[in-house]
């Protein structure tokens, strides 16, 4: 990191020498310093899974979400710092919204994704704000079938089968290519995710996480919905299971 | 702008009238009289539509001595008021009903007491101490009520009329410099003059 | 502003226990001017029949001769007194004629009329209010009629402060109270009042002072 | 090494990726006394430490009522705790102006947090120098949220801020089990001891302990420097309080019912069954009635 | 005397206005305008509208109906428009005024109830709610004098409790255990009050489909702007339901004996 | 100039409320109909609202105005307890609501507004305001469709109009409660009488100064108490039912 120190790494209007911009790159830092963040793009819809780390023992399970959902048929998971996570949630609900006033129809995840990436974009080209220290991993099901892109702190984003971004993501994306993901179901996406999440969990370095399970498709008539708890704690059985074994 | 003034004391009715004759801004006469005797005991002052009043005068003058002659004794002033309200009231919803706002001022020899009656061109007919027609009714209404006394003897009373005259000539707009001044009672109609 | 409230005035009927009572206000004014206050609105038809007739001043001494004139002719044709149920409907009729170019004049009529059983010796009355609007349209009330300028404000008061079945002097303060506190909510009536109660051997007539502003 | 290139504008991101404007935004928290705020099944409770800048001065405000359904307590910047309880403020009653409906609490605390939020992007803005903690009631029972000028804001059982808060969190991180069903405890004590403290004391109490934690060496609780903010139904204590169970703060004189009843600090960790004869621990210091903040 | 300057030397009329008060006199405006300048006119008619909507409380909850006409002008322009709308789970509008209005408050409504989805924190707006929100649309609306010119019925049914509200145009709201906008107000409602007023809890559904057919008979007899096919619409504990398009039998044989207008017999 | 149909923002509501205030409590009533034209709206539409433990507001006039006016007061009312952690005084809150109204003079809230409740000093008190704001402190007022039924007959029972006091007496300054809640039943079962806008329910609301004993309200049936203050102040609602014709 031969910039550290030169000044060319201040603010997100400067190119270094090189040509990179520093502070988009420091800002995917942030990315992998977050809970392992993973979606798959199955035959009838959409699945996520968030490691959330829990710092505290106080803290209430289920009620810090860190999966939001954007419209009835979108759901939108982050991994970084998690108040810029909730400004991108917010930004994409209001640009599903002005899509449904404009043409009185759903969005699709790729014009939301779109809209979005302009958006965190933006933010990486003058020196008067900061980077999104956020990839949004965002997934539904539309009119064109299940659809899963993931944007970047740079704010490029690209379409996904399986998608996995923040602490874990190398071992989560190998992990993800051993599947045949377009053949699964929901269900059983449902299961991999979660076997995956425990997979990639270090408890060496930070012991307490907390697994978020959602999805959208079929099994919920179309609307971007919790996974329902008896079947999050079947895959969370089921993953403790295959992590035991797995070593 | 046409004020004109009855006022009711011991035996006399006083009535004064302005004697201006406007036509929009022009005042075309400054010596109208419009105050009409209609018969020996009988006074009466109009103000309105130009040429109703006098046109109306003239009709009841002539019907009150026709009566006159007809029934060989002069109309009592309740009944001549009450004749002429009649008269108003049919013109009222007549094609071309008299615009006349009137004052009738009489003394009653067979009861020997003055009246004074307030008619509209509506035909409202009222008995009255005093009485004003015109703007001046808003100015001098007022002071009439304040002082005004039914016992008060001629000087008196034109003492009165001297201050309502007084304030319209003070407060009205419109001056109204000339005004003819009559008196009717036991011994008749007499015009006085008043220096003001 | 209605020519109904040109001049002003108001006028109230009240049923007693057989005795009626007919009140007005003694105001006669050109809109907000007050020509006099002694412009008298109740004229008596019989000796046991009254009218009352609030509205346009003009129209009102008109009625009042038209009425003695038709009342007048009923009499000598007839050769007895009128009635007031009869009074009412002549009164209701001569308006009408005038349906397209009424008078505006809301008429009241209070009486006593004689019951069958009634003999010159021991006369026995009820007692008979009816109240029309300016084109005849009866209302033969039980309790009170009320017209005029203030006409809300004596309904408001009148169903307040009326019972059934008041002996002549109670009639006389309930109608006297009804009146004057109505007359002084009212811009376009007061300036005095006259009350009469009608009762089967004579008549109560009785001037009221009452605020005169 | 060179963290002072990278922590001079919130707009700066470090190499690891951290932003360091809004780290020290946290300390400016820490710079304000304690605050805890605890939830059982029935209530929740705010509980905070009042500084006063000296003998002459009133005691700094540490309470503020939202809504009828919402208190906060601060700790740091209060001007900025002015500023955000204010929007709090129009949009608790927002809510009840456009939906006839009291505001449910996590949206309130996003809404905040995501104000904050933007402070931490912009140029030219600062982040927000005060962190809450927020307690509120609506059809799903009492709630406890913290929020802090990260933007960041989540939902504990318990939870403290302001100085030297961390050991008042390792008492509550000890005994939150306890919290939750404080009924239930108490129902089980009542039957076998005259344990006159409700539920509600019961959670006021392990907050005064929790809130006793960080104090300094010589520091005592007393009815001056202390404020206590409940929500739920009314306390054993308590005259008035509306079927509701509507935000009240409790200061002054009436704390000593509750301060009164606390075991001295270094009494072995006893079980809560203890009979209730702890001699008053009034502060030695000359008691200050004279300085006394406007009835809450 | 006319005191301002700039008036000097313009037309004035002093009979009618002595002191040229009318156009209030204003220093002159030399910023540039543009085309909307003097304000655009947007007091606003009803263009395709719809009739009378009934709705009364029974046993089970709520029933609402509405025919399924919306006319333009006299034309009956469209024959198939379903004037109950769902709005999230627990509550049915039904709207007569203007339909294009109609559909927007649904846009509005619908995108409200997307956000509340997409909070996702257990709390659901209620009937009592979203009728709040939409008096205030409906007032806020009235008060830039360019109203949604709808009168609308808020049916719904939460947590045990049913609940019935009115609002219009204007933002007057009111509730009551019967309810009817337009024609319904003056012809349906007393049939309705007589029916229901006082043993709402009693009534049955059938009953309470009876009292709604004959009322909706009646109103297709008298509203000369009204159709022979509407839709019922209950919204109970098991949440809201829109039945199919029915008729009402009609009984027109008392015709055969009329001839002409009045009295004629031949 | 063509006169084009211009929309018409206010509309006529009926209904009539009024107040009255005694040495130490307020009355402030409604009827509960609304209506619109010849048609009833609904039978039960409250037009007095309890803004504190010692204030009651009252409107007439075009509902929508009436309800967004007393949300916006209980708004600003809240506001007041957030900087002073109390309730507003009665004069205040008089003058809070004319500002209210005044700041649309030129769009006015087409609202007759009553005010009743305890001042600070423990009397009670009656505020009566017009669409815009001009306000006056009496004894007792009332307002609405039959404001002129209603008015006179007060005028003539409260304050003992065009009646001579028995001799050597005086009339009493303050009635008693149980013979204002009765004079209150009178004003409204006439009013009913004689005009079609008034009818169907009425609603009473009595504000109690500290130290009022409530026997006043003892023989009064179907009193509800509905507030009270740490200091004493107590508020009741009485309902009754009007002819529905």
């Amino acid at each position: 990191m031969t910039s550290i120190g030169t000044g060319y790494d201040l603010s997100s209007s400067t190119y270094s020498p090189d040509g990179r911009i520093f502070q988009v790159e420091y800002a995917n830092k942030a990315v992998e310093n977050s809970g392992t963040t993973i979606a798959l793009r199955v035959k009838d819809g959409v699945v996520f899974a968030v490691e959330k780390l829990v710092h505290s023992k106080l803290l209430v399970p289920e009620s810090n979400r860190r999966i939001q959902t954007i419209d009835r048929h979108i759901g939108l998971a982050t991994a970084g710092l998690l108040a810029d996570g909730r400004h991108l949630a917010n930004r994409a609900r209001d640009e599903a919204l002005n899509w449904r006033d404009m043409y009185r129809s759903p969005p699709t995840v790729k014009a939301v994704a779109d809209r979005v990436g302009q958006y965190v974009q933006a933010y990486t080209l003058y020196s008067s704000v900061r980077p999104f220290g956020v990839s949004a991993i965002l997934g539904g099901v539309d009119k064109d079938g299940p659809a899963l892109f993931v944007v970047e702190p740079s704010g490029v984003f690209y379409g996904y089968n399986g998608a996995a971004v923040g602490k874990g993501r190398t071992l989560a994306k190998t992990e993800l290519e051993k599947l045949k993901i377009s053949e699964l179901s929901t269900r059983q996406a449902v299961m991999e995710a979660a076997r995956i999440i425990y997979l990639v969990h270090d408890d060496a370095k930070d012991k307490e996480f907390e697994l978020e399970l959602s999805w959208v498709g079929d099994e919920t008539d179309g609307h971007h919905v919790q996974v329902p708890r008896d079947l999050a704690a079947e895959a969370e059985r089921l993953a403790k299971a295959a992590v035991e074994t797995f070593e | 702008m046409e004020v004109q003034f009855g006022i009711v004391g011991k035996g006399y009715v006083i009535m004064a009238s302005d004697t201006n004759a406007g036509r929009s801004i022009v005042k075309m006469k400054t010596d109208e009289d419009k105050i009409k005797a209609l018969s020996p005991h009988l006074l009466m002052a109009a103000s309105g539509e130009p040429g109703d009043t006098v046109q109306f005068s003239e009709f009841i003058e002539r019907n009150l001595r026709l009566h006159h002659i007809r029934y060989t004794h002069p109309m009592r002033p309740q009944s001549a008021a009450s004749w002429i309200r009649r008269a108003l009231a049919d013109s009222l919803r007549s094609r071309k009903p008299y615009s006349v706002n009137l004052l009738v001022g009489g003394y009653d020899a067979s009861t020997d007491s003055p009246h004074l009656y307030w008619l509209d061109y509506l035909g409202t007919l009222v008995e009255v101490p005093f009485a004003a027609h015109g703007y001046g009714a808003y100015f001098c209404l007022s002071l009439l009520d304040r002082y005004h006394n039914p016992e008060a003897n001629l000087e008196e009373g034109l003492e009165t009329l001297k201050r309502c005259v007084r304030e319209v000539q003070k407060r009205l707009i419109v001056g109204l410099p000339d005004w003819k001044i009559k008196v009717v009672d036991k011994d008749g109609v007499r015009e006085i003059n008043l220096d003001l | 502003m209605s020519i109904m409230e040109l001049n002003g005035g108001s006028v109230i009927a009240m049923v007693g226990k057989d005795c009626v009572a007919i009140a007005s206000d003694l105001r006669l004014g050109n809109q907000a001017l007050s020509i006099s206050s002694n412009f008298q609105k109740i004229f008596p038809v019989t000796d046991r029949i009254y009218i009352g007739l609030p509205g346009l001043a003009s129209d009102v001494a008109t009625l009042r001769e038209r009425f003695r004139l038709r009342v007048n002719m009923y009499t000598i044709k007839e050769e007895r007194e009128l009635e007031p149920e009869t009074f009412a409907h002549l009164v209701s009729s001569t308006l009408y004629e005038k349906r397209f170019s009424p008078y505006f004049v809301e008429p009241v009529v209070a009486g006593l009329s004689k019951l069958p059983t009634s003999t010159p010796e021991s006369p026995k009355f009820k007692p008979f209010i009816c109240g029309t609007d300016l084109i005849g349209c009866l209302n033969f009330a039980k309790d009170f009629i009320v017209c005029g300028t203030a006409s809300e404000k004596l309904f408001g008061v009148a169903e307040g402060l009326w019972e059934p079945d008041l002996e002549p002097e109670d009639l006389f303060e309930t109608i006297s109270q009804t009146l004057l506190n109505a007359v002084d909510r009212d811009a376009f009536s007061g300036w005095g009042a006259v009350v009469h109660v009608l009762t089967p051997d004579k008549v109560i007539t009785r001037t009221l002072r009452g605020r005169m502003d | 090494m060179f963290r002072n290139t990278y922590d001079s504008d919130n707009t700066v991101f470090s190499p690891q990726g951290r932003l360091h404007q809004v780290e020290y935004a946290l300390e400016a928290v820490k710079q304000g006394s304690a605050a805890v705020g605890l939830v059982s099944k029935t209530h929740a409770v705010l509980l905070a430490l009042k500084r006063s800048t000296g003998e002459l001065a009133a005691y700094q405000q540490k309470m503020i009522r939202i809504d009828d359904h919402v208190g906060i307590a601060i700790a740091g910047l209060t001007s900025d705790a002015r500023v955000l309880s204010n929007f709090m403020r129009q949009q608790a009653m927002s809510s009840r102006m456009m939906f006839n409906r009291p505001v449910p609490v996590n949206r309130l605390v996003t809404s905040i947090a995501d104000k904050a939020q933007v402070n931490t992007q912009e140029y030219g803005r600062r982040p927000y120098g005060v962190g809450f903690l927020v307690i509120g009631q609506d059809q799903s029972g009492p709630h406890l949220h913290e929020f802090s000028p990260s933007g960041n804001s989540y939902e504990y059982y318990a939870m403290s801020i302001g100085a030297r808060s961390q050991s008042a969190k390792t008492y509550l991180e000890k005994h939150f089990a306890e919290f939750a069903d404080c009924m239930l405890l108490f129902r089980l004590l009542a039957t076998i001891l005259s344990y006159f403290l409700g539920s509600l004391e019961k959670l006021i109490q392990h907050g005064l302990y929790a809130l006793r934690e960080t104090l300094q060496q010589d520091k005592e609780l007393t009815i001056n420097n202390t404020s206590v903010g409940i929500l739920g139904p009314s306390g054993v204590d308590e005259r008035n309080v509306k079927a509701d169970g509507s935000f009240r703060i409790i200061e002054g004189a009436p704390l000593r019912f509750y301060l009164d009843n606390m075991k001295p600090k270094d009494a072995p960790e006893a079980p809560p069954a203890a009979v209730p004869a702890a001699e008053p621990t009034e502060p030695q210091a000359p008691p200050t009635e004279d300085v006394q903040m406007a009835e809450q | 005397m006319d005191h301002f300057p700039t008036n000097w030397g313009r037309p004035r009329n002093d009979t009618v206005d002595a002191y040229n008060t009318y156009p209030l006199h204003q220093r002159p405006d030399w910023r540039p305008k543009d085309s909307f300048a003097d304000g655009i006119q947007r007091t606003q008619q009803p263009i395709v509208t719809g009739t009378s909507v009934l709705a009364i409380k029974y046993k089970d909850g709520i029933m609402m109906a509405a025919d399924n006409l919306a006319s333009y002008g006299s034309l009956a322009r469209f024959k198939d428009i379903q004037r109950l709308h769902v709005v999230g789970d627990y509550t049915i509008l039904g709207a007569g005024g203007d339909m294009s209005d109609f559909q927007h408050i649904q846009h509005t409504l619908d995108s409200l109830m997307i956000e509340e989805f997409s909070v996702d924190d257990g709390h659901k707006l209620g009937p009592p709610e979203i009728y709040e929100y939409l008096s205030r649309l409906m007032y806020g609306r009235r008060s830039e004098m360019n109203p949604l010119w709808n009168s609308i019925l808020v049916g719904g049914f939460k947590d045990g409790k049913s609940f019935l509200g009115y609002v219009d145009l204007l933002g007057t709201t009111y509730s009551a255990s019967t309810l009817a906008t337009g024609y319904g107000s003056m012809i349906a409602q007393p049939l309705l009050r007589k029916a229901v007023e006082g043993r709402e809890h009693l009534i049955t559904e059938e009953e309470a489909r009876e009292i709604i057919k004959t009322s909706m008979k009646v109103l297709f007899y008298r509203d000369a702007r009204s159709l022979n096919k509407y839709q019922i619409g209950t919204i109970t504990a098991a949440g809201p339901k829109i039945y199919e398009a029915q008729s009402s039998e009609t009984e027109w044989s008392f015709a055969e004996g009329i001839r002409g207008y009045g009295a004629q017999t031949q | 100039m063509p006169q084009q149909r211009q929309f018409n923002p206010y509309s006529e509501n009926g209904g009539t409320i009024l107040a009255i205030a005694g040495a130490d409590f307020a009355v402030v009533a409604g009827d509960t109909r609304q209506s619109e034209g010849y048609s009833i709206q609904t039978r039960y539409a409250p037009k007095v609202f309890r803004l504190t433990d010692k204030a009651v507001l009252a409107v007439n006039g075009f509902a929508a105005d009436g309800n967004i006016l007393v949300k916006t007061v209980k708004q600003r009312l809240e506001w007041y307890r957030h900087a002073h952690a109390k309730d507003m005084p009665l004069r205040a809150i008089a003058r809070l609501i004319q500002t209210i109204l005044y700041a649309k003079r030129f769009f006015p809230y087409y609202v007759y507004n009553i005010l009743g409740g305890i001042e600070e000093d423990g009397t009670g008190a009656v505020y009566s305001f017009d669409p815009v704001g001009s306000y006056e402190r009496e004894a007792c007022r009332a307002a609405g469709a039959a404001q002129a039924l209603v008015q006179p007959f007060l005028d003539n029972q409260i304050y003992f109009k065009n009646q001579k006091p028995k001799p050597g007496q005086s009339h009493p300054t303050h009635l008693p409660l149980d013979h204002v809640l009765s004079l209150v039943i009178d004003s409204f079962t006439s009013a009913t009488e004689r005009h079609i806008e008034v009818g169907d329910g009425l609603e009473i609301y009595v504000v109690l100064a500290r130290g009022h004993s409530a026997q006043g309200l003892s023989n009064i049936p179907g009193a509800q108490e509905i507030s009270q203050t740490d200091e004493g102040e107590r508020v009741f609602v009485v309902r009754r039912d009007l002819k529905k014709d």
